[in-house]
């Protein structure tokens, strides 16, 4: 026990680390649900944008071009998911599964025709961490909170950011109203199909940002399948926190909480299968206690049809 | 909202009419859904526009608000051509409408939903005070009360009807247009939806109001535009016709508008009765409140009421679909509270569901299996366990063809079925098992007259076998001419019953709760 | 207007039915193939490779001979056990993503019975098999009961369950199951015990493949001729009718997820007495999302089921041998089959292509207004 | 048309299986040799999950093939595997073109190789950190309990040194495996034999990344578990997680401490982070030599090959830049355990 608390420090750092993706990718994954997308393909974005981060750090040696190339990497596999979803009227879940096997199949087979083999990439520039004075010296939350890479600190900006854009503003009630009644905000002179593109794209902007910081602020280099099943703890963390950008950020810690505990679980005491499951099991058990009654923006995963 | 000029009637005679469509013509695939359709709107009229369901006035409606496009004919706006080509489109150049089904969004406020689409702002953000205000503002001028901050979700559909209204009217509308306004209402609040009405073309707007209902027409607009089979067959001034007239226009023949009722000697026994039951709605509210009720053999028991007020629950309640909170459910003088669905259809039992397009049958199943929904696991259908759907298509054949059900193909899907002939093959399905007791929910609504005529017969022949009926219907006329006795619904109790002599007022007042007043006082 | 009315009835079912058969069926995923390849080939020729080498390589791979038609066949069959789970759930109106968990669950059932009743010789498999549907079942209708009776969303818990089921199957093989010597894994069965191949032609190809076909025969028999079958296709397509008709929609939720759960059980206990013998630390990948697309592209059919399992079974069997014969890594089969998802279900989108005919037709029941046939 | 293709590539299937059948005997194609002399050997290899990239033991293997390729002349083939599945099928198609040897790198692929070595058994196999009892199989292992022992001498002192990367306050060292599993546990004992060697009361922080092989790829996780290490003192940290270990580069070189590769010279290949030494297993050579020993002919073997620091199968890579902050004495006891272990004196334990 005293054991704990001497590893909560770290532990909490490990917390924010873990979370910072799922945060991003939750937040996005908000915006497509909202309007009324499913977007089970959270996982793949996230994947081609920590891989595209890396082959544009890797070309022009700034990460910050990296962070472009990531983003625009995401946007466009969003808006393929937008075309087929909201355009050609696919199954959401569809295309969304498709897309997570495309980023999967597409980064193994880029990763040998750019970097001549799979495996793992060259190693890049990535953001390193920054202590912000004065804040990171608080004890225990300082370090966790505040010695971190600028990708986490833009996580926390962008948490009450999200809150204020689809809660007030404009676009944001066109956007919930869409995923709820897209015949209201069609019959209202708002563009549906646009409305839907708005909110897919963010959704591949947001979690190209978790992606890049996969790749490029908690390690400097791509791995395949990095992303290791992140984006749908993401969409579970999303429903956890019911469509809510700070409801989601609290569950995206939680389920950041449990990995972090996982790495300091003695397999001795248990085995190391089960500490494996912690998490997942957590999201199950928050899911049928909590989440499962979370009501989802009524139209979602409908095509909208005009007759 | 506040600029829009007040009306001048003097000089809308030599103007050009508001809205003009000429020649429009509208085809979904084979089907012409409007053929030539011409009509014109003066500045300042209410215009009626008359037709049976499917007739095809929602799709002209459509094409005004840029919904469809149409294939043929061309649309004017002040005498001036235009295209309207979305309902962007379409709400800039000032035309509003109201649906049928409405368009708002439950989980948002009275003002978001009215504001959506030209919002008002303040900076970046949303200015939600400016929207209440807004809001409050136009529904004072115009007598349309309603609460700007409360939620959709919690209204009702009467509040809700006027939130349409003052969305369309915040957008500055010259020309509205309502989809069958009147389906949801009572006589009373049809009567102050009028006057609203009359008062905004007052106010120099104009309006279309369509319907299939003959009789309010008259009272409220100036000219009636009658659509049949997806063409214009005339246009009359309400001045001057009557409903004979109207109902031989819409139909094309001349109608029984009066059921012909034989008299039944003597009413058997209590076959279905219900003592002191409460029910819960899906959003758990008590909507049933200790309802009492019997019906006897050989005769119908009409149930009037407003929509929503908890007679969608009690008819499930009854059918044993939805769990009772309270009190007891009798079938044939057996307590069959616990029973399920299932098991009260075994005892005799048919229900035809309000909701025939998601309760009464799978649209996706072919007519053969929905015919079969509910005596799937019974022989001759089924044994062991396994289904002959031989013998299912062979049945339904039957079936189809005594009900009259076109196509009487047991193969065909039923979601491609017209809404009649979905009716008439769940009646099919109901009552061919030769049932003692019959609840009907809805059993004409948005059916064409031809079938309404026939579920009508079916559901006297029913009465004169000496089967017990509970008819709920939205349709007062319907209430009136088919029952025995009628019981009046509100708030989730029986607020009175009357015979089938009742007025329109007597009924009305009983169904927006005013005879519980009496009753207390 | 009437008369073309009458025409267009003469006309109509006959074109529906066709469309409805069975090149009506074929015709969305036939175009979703045809373009992938398409797309495919361009981005071979991207990476400076030629599109035709690949394809011959990757179809000399598939069926080139009898060996690799043998491959072909062994990577098909867990593919129609996990399709099937996807198919019937979504039967129900259900998301089943725990294929590969469920899968797991069987594979692991098959390796400790496997061993354990390994003295019973060729007796034992039927015994195995019959365990492992029954674990893949109660592993299956958890998912079901926890969205019948706490509404959690069967997409989330059948994900989460899949890492659940791997790491405890693992922790099983890794622990009480474990073989001596330095791999880990479980025992291997008894060659008695296991499913024996086809024959030595087709490679290790083994008489898994027919239970597959069987498992999809009695798939058809459930959904179209039980009761069971009409509740699960009357809830999934209409819960509100079915709840009306008195079907219990708890139940049938619990129990479509559960022979989901059961077929995909019985595909991972074929691929342990079948494929491998045993269950490594690492076993398989993939299969329960693969089932996803199988089903997807079968269009939840048992036949179409089978075809695509083939197709998919087939196009990584060809990679191996494009890999080999040509620079083509070996994920454009993933690439390759992740585009034909993707446009699987796209219909605006092909019938875009198709034309609009086409798509009039495919649709016409739905733009049918009210009036339709009656009056 | 369509038709027509579909017939082609029947036809040039069939043209395959046919050249390949005939191959097998006797092979007559003729590129000038190199110094081995046989230059009508086409050696395969076939390579585990995680395949080239992995900057460990695939990509060892893959330099001992091209080694040979440039020595010997000859052409070589390699193949990847996505899936388990893909061992056998792999397996399978190099011995059936007729290439020889085919080495199969990683014991994942026992199994497999056991029955498909039985049906061709004029080829000669190989595979690398597993033992195959058929007669045509050499078994290429290493003994990597010794190099993680002279790992553990390094560790064991330099945490009790004060340079840049290390404090003498706290006598903690990590140790960060990949799988769970007795390979793995190799490494772990000779490392802990190696610390508690010359420092007793240290304490060693293990940790595992996984019981699955993503256990050898998920360098997230390898950070993550370093960071937790180093905040509880560990100023020196050896991995044997493969990939994974990337990780652990990382964060060595975020929180400046020293780490200690595995499989190859791991301070070449990331001459950004504090890598003191690696663990060099020349899987590069094992396949070398078994490529070179096909080459000079004879019937296929099935002998076993165990290489340590005596056969320099196992070695300690040179501490390279930072050889000046490693005092003499920690090098001189490396070297005299090397000595011990080579002639014996020193037993190093191979299992927990």
């Amino acid at each position: 026990m005293e054991d704990f608390f001497g590893l909560l420090g770290p532990i909490l750092q490990s917390t924010v680390r873990n979370a910072t993706p799922l945060v991003f990718a939750a937040l996005g994954g908000l915006f497509s649900e909202r309007s009324g997308v499913v977007n089970i393909g959270l996982e793949g974005l996230m994947l081609i944008s920590a891989f595209a981060g890396v082959v544009g750090a890797n070309l022009s040696g700034s990460a910050f071009i990296g962070l472009g190339t990531a983003v625009a990497a995401g946007l466009l596999f969003a808006l393929i998911h937008a075309l087929m979803t909201v355009t050609f009227e696919a199954d959401q879940i569809i295309s969304g599964t498709a897309i997570n096997l495309l980023a999967l199949g597409g980064t193994g087979f880029l990763m040998v025709a750019i970097f001549g083999s799979g495996g793992t990439s060259p190693r890049i520039e990535g953001f390193e961490s920054v202590a912000i004075p004065v804040l990171s010296s608080i004890p225990l939350l300082g370090p966790a909170l505040f010695d971190q890479s600028i990708l986490v600190y833009l996580m926390y900006v962008l948490v009450p950011v999200v809150f204020f854009v689809v809660f007030h503003t404009p676009f944001g009630l066109r956007l919930r109203g869409t995923g709820e009644a897209p015949e209201a905000v069609d019959t209202a002179g708002v563009n549906v199909a646009r409305m839907r593109y708005y909110g897919v794209g963010l959704s591949g902007v947001l979690a190209a940002f978790g992606g890049a910081y996969l790749s490029m602020g908690l390690l400097s280099a791509f791995t395949e399948n990095m992303t290791a099943g992140r984006g749908f703890i993401a969409l579970a963390a999303l429903i956890f926190g019911r469509w809510n950008p700070i409801g989601a950020a609290g569950a995206a810690l939680l389920f950041g909480f449990a990995q972090a505990v996982t790495y300091s679980v003695n397999e001795q005491a248990i085995p190391i299968e089960f500490i494996e499951m912690i998490p997942y099991v957590l999201t199950i058990i928050a899911l049928a206690g909590l989440g499962g009654r979370a009501i989802a923006p009524a139209a979602i995963g409908k095509p909208y049809r005009k007759e | 909202m506040s600029d829009r000029v007040a009306g001048d009637g003097a000089s809308s005679k030599g103007a050009p009419p508001v809205l003009e469509m000429r020649g429009v013509t509208k085809r979904f695939g084979a089907v012409t859904a409007n053929d030539g359709v011409s009509l014109t709107l003066g500045r300042g009229e209410i215009l009626g526009l008359l037709g049976e369901n499917g007739a095809g006035k929602s799709t002209l409606m459509k094409i005004l608000y840029g919904l469809y496009t149409p294939d043929e004919g061309e649309v004017f706006l002040d005498g001036e051509r235009v295209e309207i080509r979305d309902p962007k489109d379409a709400v800039s150049r000032g035309i509003g409408m109201v649906h049928q089904h409405f368009t708002l969004i439950p989980p948002l406020t009275v003002a978001e939903n009215i504001v959506l689409g030209a919002e008002p702002r303040k900076g970046l953000s949303l200015n939600l005070e400016e929207a209440v205000r807004a809001t409050e503002e136009l529904s004072e001028r115009y007598g349309l009360k309603v609460d700007p901050r409360s939620r959709v979700a919690d209204l009702s559909v009467g509040v809700r009807q006027r939130v349409e209204i003052l969305k369309a009217l915040y957008r500055n509308v010259r020309i509205l247009v309502l989809d069958e306004p009147t389906a949801v209402l009572t006589p009373q609040e049809t009567e102050d939806l009028f006057a609203v009405l009359k008062e905004l073309v007052a106010d120099g707007l104009s309006i279309i109001l369509i319907t299939h209902k003959l009789g309010e027409l008259l009272g409220v607009s100036d000219e009636i535009t009658i659509i049949r089979d997806g063409r214009v067959v005339d246009t009359v001034d309400a001045a001057d016709t009557d409903e004979g007239e109207l109902a031989r226009l819409m139909v094309g023949r001349e109608v029984l508008l009066r059921v012909e009722k034989e008299e039944v000697e003597t009413p058997g026994g209590v076959r279905l009765a219900a003592e002191n039951l409460t029910v819960r709605s899906s959003t758990g509210a008590l909507a049933v409140k200790g309802v009492d009720l019997e019906v006897r053999g050989g005769e119908i028991l009409g149930m009037a009421g407003v929509d929503g007020n908890g007679q969608t629950e009690l008819a499930e309640a009854l059918a044993g679909t939805r769990p009772v909170e309270g009190g007891r459910v009798f079938l044939d003088g057996a307590d069959a509270t616990n029973l399920g669905a299932d098991a009260r259809q075994e005892r005799g039992l048919a229900y035809v569901p309000e909701d025939r397009g998601t309760k009464g049958l799978v649209q996706d199943f072919a007519l053969y299996e929905n015919n079969a929904l509910k005596t799937y696991d019974e022989p001759p259908f089924s044994k062991w366990g396994w289904i002959f759907p031989k013998v299912m298509r062979r049945r339904a054949a039957e079936a189809l063809r005594a009900y009259d059900v076109r196509p009487a193909d047991p193969e065909a899907r039923a979601g491609s079925l017209s809404g009649g002939n979905q009716q008439k093959a769940v009646l099919a399905r109901e009552l061919s098992g030769d049932p003692g007791v019959i609840i009907a929910a809805q059993p004409t609504r948005g059916v064409d007259v031809g079938a309404i005529e026939f579920i009508h017969g079916q559901l006297l022949k029913q009465r004169a076998e000496g089967k017990a009926i509970l008819l709920i219907s939205l349709e007062l006329e319907e209430v009136r001419s088919l029952s025995d006795r009628i019981l009046v619904m509100y708030a989730g109790r029986i607020v009175g019953e009357v015979g089938p002599e009742a007025t329109d007022e007597q009924l009305g007042l009983l169904m927006a709760g005013r005879g519980v007043e009496e009753k207390s006082a | 207007m009437s008369e073309g009315r009458r025409e267009q009835e003469g006309r109509d079912p006959l074109l529906r039915r066709i469309l409805t058969g069975a090149a009506g069926a074929l015709l969305f995923p036939l175009l979703a193939i045809l373009l992938s390849f398409a797309i495919g080939a361009v981005i071979v020729l991207a990476t400076g490779n030629n599109p035709v080498a690949a394809y011959v390589a990757l179809f000399n791979g598939a069926l080139g001979d009898p060996s690799a038609v043998g491959r072909t066949l062994l990577n098909a069959t867990p593919l129609i056990f996990t399709g099937l789970a996807v198919a019937v759930a979504f039967r129900a109106g259900l998301f089943n993503i725990g294929g590969e968990g469920q899968l797991f669950i069987g594979a692991v059932t098959a390796a400790w019975l496997g061993v354990s009743l390994g003295f019973l010789g060729p007796l034992a498999i039927p015994v195995v098999l019959a365990a492992c549907v029954i674990t893949g079942f109660l592993w299956g209708s958890v998912p079901g009961m926890l969205k019948a009776y706490f509404g959690a969303h069967e997409v989330i818990t059948t994900i989460m369950l899949n890492f659940v089921a791997i790491n405890f199957a693992y922790y099983l093989a890794q622990n009480p199951l474990r073989q001596e010597g330095p791999i880990p894994g479980t025992e291997t069965v008894d060659l008695a015990a296991r499913i024996p191949a086809i024959s030595f032609a087709l490679g290790r190809a083994n008489y898994g493949f027919f239970v597959a076909l069987l498992a999809a025969v009695a798939v058809y028999l459930l959904l179209w001729r039980t009761r069971r079958g009409f509740e699960i296709r009357a809830v999934g397509l209409s819960p509100g009718a079915a709840n009306y008709a008195g079907m219990r929609l708890g139940l049938n939720t619990i129990l479509a997820l559960a022979i989901g759960g059961s077929l995909a059980g019985l595909g991972g206990g074929v691929e342990v007495l079948g494929t491998y013998g045993n269950m490594d630390v690492p076993f398989v990948a993939n299969l329960g999302f693969n089932g996803i697309g199988v089903a997807l592209l079968g269009r939840n059919h048992p036949a179409g089921v089978v075809l695509g399992a083939l197709l998919f079974g087939g196009l990584y069997a060809g990679a191996q041998e494009m890999q080999f014969a040509t620079d083509v890594p070996l994920q454009l089969a993933t690439v390759l089959l992740a585009i034909i998802l993707l446009l699987v279900t796209a219909t605006k989108l092909v019938e875009f292509i198709v034309g609009k005919r086409a798509r009039a037709l495919a649709s016409g029941a739905g733009t049918r207004l009210e009036r339709g046939l009656g009056s | 048309m369509r038709k027509r293709l579909g017939f082609v590539s029947l036809a040039m299937a069939l043209a395959l299986v046919a050249l390949a059948g005939c191959g097998g005997g006797s092979q007559g194609g003729g590129e000038g040799g190199g110094g081995g002399g046989g230059s009508d050997i086409r050696p395969g290899l076939v390579l585990d999950i995680g395949g080239l990239g992995d900057q460990g033991f695939n990509d060892s293997a893959y330099a001992g093939l091209k080694r040979a390729e440039k020595e010997f002349g000859v052409e070589g083939e390699y193949l990847e595997s996505t899936a388990p599945t893909d061992y056998a099928d792999n397996l399978t198609q190099l011995a059936e073109s007729g290439f020889n040897p085919v080495i199969a790198v990683g014991f994942l692929m026992t199994d497999d190789l056991t029955e498909i070595s039985e049906q061709f058994p004029e080829t000669q196999f190989a595979i690398v950190d597993s033992v195959v009892e058929t007669p045509n199989t050499m078994d290429l292992v290493f003994r990597e309990q010794e190099g993680s022992y002279l790992a553990g001498i390094v560790a064991g002192l330099m945490t009790q040194e004060d340079t840049e990367y290390t404090t003498s306050d706290e006598k903690v060292v990590g140790f960060l495996g990949g799988q769970t599993g007795p390979l793995i546990e190799k490494f772990q004992a000779g490392y802990e034999a190696g610390v508690e060697s010359v420092c007793p009361d240290c304490e060693v922080l293990v940790k595992y990344a996984g019981s699955t092989p993503e256990a050898f790829n998920d360098p997230g996780e390898g950070k993550e578990i370093s960071l937790q290490q180093i905040s509880q003192g560990a100023d020196i940290i050896y991995h044997a997680s493969g990939n994974t270990g990337t990780g652990l580069f990382d964060a060595a070189k975020q929180e400046k401490i020293f780490a200690i590769g595995v499989d190859l010279d791991q301070a070449k290949l990331f001459p950004d982070s504090p890598i003191l030494t690696s663990v060099v297993k020349r899987v590069d050579n094992a396949v070398y030599q078994t490529i070179d020993s096909v080459s000079k002919g004879g019937q296929p073997k099935g002998t076993t090959v165990d290489r340590g620091l005596k056969e320099k199968g196992i070695s300690l890579a040179p501490f390279g830049r930072f050889d000046d902050q490693v005092p003499q004495e920690v090098k001189d006891q490396v070297d005299q355990a090397r000595e011990g272990i080579i002639n014996g004196d020193i037993k190093v334990p191979d299992a927990l």
